[in-house]
């Protein structure tokens, strides 16, 4: 299917073809390291996830129904949270777990734990901010028609959620994406360790490094799969229309 | 004004000296409202009269900043839950939840844990008494307004409250619509006897569905009475210029026999149906629909309208489909609204003469403090 | 329906076979609307009738599925800005940019490049002519409803447009506000001699500012004509429910003597004035304004009423402050609106014999095809 | 100010102070690393964030306006585009621009040129999808009003655009922070080299890498204080009240 060029041109295809051909058959063939690198992957960013969830959206919650300065203070303090470049959170995490650090007796660093407490910090306020706009999206007037017809806090604050799912999914979707993708502040503290701590974006950049294309185009691939798969999860997350035009 | 909800020997809901301050600004400063048992209350006023809130404060939806609330003669507040579930709601905007209408009519129950035998035989009776009897299956998103309207207000009979609150439910409504239900849900609301608390800007709505109406103005509840009385006799020009009045008159009973009494006025002696005693200082209006115009020196008929003033116009103006034209007698303004057809026939030209003519027992009277 | 745009001989603004299909449904099927010079056509209808989508395809904000446009004559489209920039709209929220009144009200004058000294005089002239001189300075976003939607007028007056649209401008507004910018917007159309389309589904706005009056129903225009027609001859059994009233009744003009038409109903010979000759097969009706019931046997006066129908009542109920009575005479009702206090009077249960009493001037008569 | 303690908490104490200090020596003495370094950092996003605002904004006011279906499927795109892993684009600017990649001649690897293109690729999606909340948070209505006072297709999108200009500016603050704080995808096409396409995020990881923690810390607070910097402007432009609730 290639036409025959002229010789550099033809180099250049070469390298290109090759270069993805070695990365199908590194995936087909599973060379022994692609699951273990998947696996951990997803645990750690699934974890973080979790985790982020867990403290993102109650905080989520909270901002999207209060109103008048709490919130402004609030919504300032998670957009500084939003802020922070992942390399500056990857450094203080590393500073704050090496040997000499306030937590380097417990001995993290460069482990898989090291690599999830980071990538919390980074999705928390991601799953909080998103979850505050999705949240603050449910009518004021349904969480009073809810509590008017006698729905306890704990209660209301569920039909809340329940109305509002979609932008809650999102939250959680794009807090995975970020992680998942995420490299500077995984390759600070997890070092990229194989059989330990390598991770898809590592791997990317460490093949990348020793000029080996072919593992590197293999990894991007199956990263943006994964990538594409949250995409398309948030996006049949946020078509259906909405309810509250009426 | 007639009776503060004095009449009321024990109401089943009151509120004493409520205070709302919204920025320094007290949008709601009520001493006393009480609302009776099995009445339905409308609070009647323009958007921003505080009506709402005042809604939200007696639904134990919202702490006012100060001032109690009393359920049955029990002190009540926002954080209690057993109070609150004596209590249920329709606002202007259905809020269905996902689901059926059968599930959204249940949400209360199931929110109380109310078993699902007794759950399902509740809703569809509500269901029936609303009128949507059967339509427990649909798809509650799919309703029109009016329907939606009606489970939301299925919804909240479901719960058999103490105290219902509705927050101006038929405003999203166009006439058509709004002209039915409020008839529909008066209906309903008498025959479920259930304590409603009933908030709307429309006065015809008010009169409709009221047993009793009280008018707000900037936080306060500056009448309330019953319909007639309210919406026939207003307090100050700016509740006659709501109700679509002249200010009331301002008169002395000079006699009365048999429950008709009459009232001088500057230039004249009215009549009305009413038992204050001779000596009785008043104020009295009638609406612009009870009066009608003839041409002057027409030949009145002798009829069972007593007051009859020689008068001139002072303006018309056309307001919907008739007139409205105020009359002066003596200074004294009085409306009355023309039919189109009447109009025509008549001069109404501002300062032609003309007769005004009404019944006795359309004058609205109450003591003038 | 008495006359769809004939007796205009070059409307200002004229659509033909207008059809706007949304999803495969035909939300807008006119085939001809025409808007005189100088006129205000009301469209009236229920929400979702097609009035607004209709107002857009007019105003060249919408392009319809099929169907022309003509602006003076000529033929006009979405994508003619300069014909464009001769029509102006005012909505229902009034949408005031950030910034001043006057810089507000000069932003149509800006987007064609006026120049400053124009353009402060016309702004000035025009706040003048609202009712809002000297407001020029004020922060657009601090205003009231009231007062922004007068500033929207405004903005849309000072362009001077050779056509105005309204759709539905006060309906946000409540009750009060309503009635006097009705008025207000009544006068102040009328004497800017500005042709105007003014969408609303409140019968009593549509009477007070229109000149002719469309009623718009599922995308059709059913009935148009002037308003004491449209709104006092419904053309069926839902125009009448939608204006209050019970349908058109069916007779023969059996005489005519100087304008004053006997019409043969069942049972009765009914008088209204109208030229149609004897023979003329017509529909009637009367507004339940202009019907006034009397007690069965009472000694009526002579007077202009002209028509009396010994008649049995056939249901009563409460409608806002009075009370709506449909009396049956030989199988043929008759709407009445009775006072409150006249109802206490009468004995209205079904089946109580009553005579309704109505001028010959307060039938509206039209030829039945 | 530092009390004594045992030694080996002293020592923790010791590493961190020296650390902190040597970094903010580093800031006030100007080691002449630092200003080229930042003033890079700022040029190639600063550059990055123009160019895919003048890429990002239009799309964002098209899909903002438009409805139904063209909507659907372009969000899609747009939420594809910003779901790719900025390794992997990284990767793939790299394949682009090596020597026997397609654009090989061009001589772009390794340039700030290439980690200019790298991040408009990820700038762009991210300005688009601000971009279009902040459009179609604009009522459809007032578009309408604008239009029936004589409004030109351009005024009125020029109309649009004042009336949402918090959400557009905070879309482009959105994308500059997002690429000044990145560091997958630079490393890869610029490749760190001092004096040439360092920026302050691939020195962090390199100090890191090198043990120098001090200058890695350096380099932390000051591209945090810039990304603080943007987050306040954010914050600023969020915190208004939004005039359409009347």
């Amino acid at each position: 299917m290639l036409r025959v060029k002229p010789s550099t041109e033809r180099i250049k295809v070469h390298v290109y073809g090759q270069a993805i051909l070695d990365g199908f058959k590194l995936i087909l063939q599973g060379s022994g390291e692609i699951w273990p690198v998947i696996g951990l992957s997803l645990a750690v960013s699934g974890a973080a996830t979790l985790i982020a969830s867990a403290i993102g959206l109650p905080i989520g919650y909270f901002l999207g129904i209060s109103r008048f300065a709490v919130r402004g203070t609030l919504i300032l303090l998670v957009n500084t949270a939003m802020g922070f470049p992942p390399v500056v959170i990857g450094l203080f995490v590393y500073m704050a777990l090496s040997r000499t650090g306030p937590l380097g007796q417990l001995g993290l660093l460069f482990t898989p734990q090291a690599m999830v407490i980071a990538q919390v910090i980074l999705a928390a306020p991601i799953v909080a901010g998103v979850a505050t706009a999705a949240i603050a999206s449910v009518p004021r007037d349904l969480r009073l028609q809810v509590r008017a017809l006698g729905a306890s806090r704990l209660q209301e604050s569920l039909a809340v959620f329940k109305e509002g799912r979609r932008g809650v999914m999102a939250a959680v979707i794009a807090g995975f994406g970020s992680v998942i993708s995420e490299v500077g502040a995984v390759s600070i503290v997890g070092g990229n360790i194989q059989g330990s701590t390598r991770v898809m974006t590592t791997a990317i950049v460490f093949y990348v490094g020793r000029g080996e294309f072919g593992l590197a185009m293999a990894w991007g691939m199956v990263l943006l799969g994964i990538a594409l798969l949250a995409t398309a999860a948030l996006t049949l997350v946020q078509q259906r229309g909405s309810m509250y035009d009426r | 004004m007639t009776d503060r909800g004095e009449t009321i020997a024990a109401p089943a809901v009151r509120g004493t000296n409520i205070k709302v301050v919204y920025r320094g600004r007290a949008v709601v400063d009520v001493p006393s409202i009480g609302i009776g048992s099995g009445e339905t209350y409308a609070l009647l006023g323009s958007s921003g009269a505080g009506k709402s809130t005042l809604l939200r404060v007696l639904g134990l939806l919202e702490r006012p900043t100060s001032g109690h609330v009393l359920l049955d003669g029990a002190q009540v507040g926002v954080g209690d839950l057993s109070a609150r579930r004596r209590i249920a709601a329709v606002f202007q905007k259905p809020y269905l939840l996902r689901g059926t209408v059968a599930e959204n009519v249940a949400y209360g129950l199931t929110l109380r844990r109310i078993g699902l035998a007794e759950t399902s035989s509740r809703v569809s009776s509500v269901l029936e008494r609303v009128g949507l009897g059967g339509w427990g299956d649909r798809n509650a998103l799919t309703l029109s307004g009016g329907e939606a309207q009606r489970v939301a207000l299925a919804r909240a009979l479901v719960l058999e409250p103490s105290f219902l609150l509705l927050d101006e439910p038929l405003s999203y409504m166009d006439p058509l619509l709004k002209r039915s239900l409020s008839l529909r849900f008066a209906q309903i609301l008498a025959s479920e006897h259930v304590t409603s608390l009933y908030v709307t800007h429309d006065q015809d709505e008010a009169a409709t569905v009221a047993d009793r109406i009280g008018v707000m103005r900037e936080g306060r509840i500056i009448a309330e009475g019953d319909p007639e009385a309210v919406l026939g006799l207003p307090v100050d020009a700016w509740a006659a210029a709501f109700v679509g009045m002249e200010p009331a008159l301002e008169g002395t009973v000079v006699s009365n026999t048999d429950g008709l009494a009459g009232i001088s006025v500057p230039g004249a002696v009215l009549y009305a149906t009413s038992d204050f005693p001779e000596g009785t200082r008043v104020l009295l209006a009638v609406r612009p629909e009870d009066v009608t115009l003839y041409e002057a020196g027409v030949d009145l008929p002798a009829g069972s309208a007593r007051n009859r003033l020689q008068a001139v116009i002072a303006e018309s103006r056309p307001s919907g489909t008739s007139v409205h034209v105020v009359v002066d007698h003596c200074g004294m303004r009085i409306a009355a609204a023309v039919t189109r057809a009447s109009a025509k026939e008549l001069a109404l030209a501002p300062g032609e003469p003309i007769v005004a003519v009404f019944k006795a027992t359309a004058v609205q009277v109450r003591r003038r403090d």
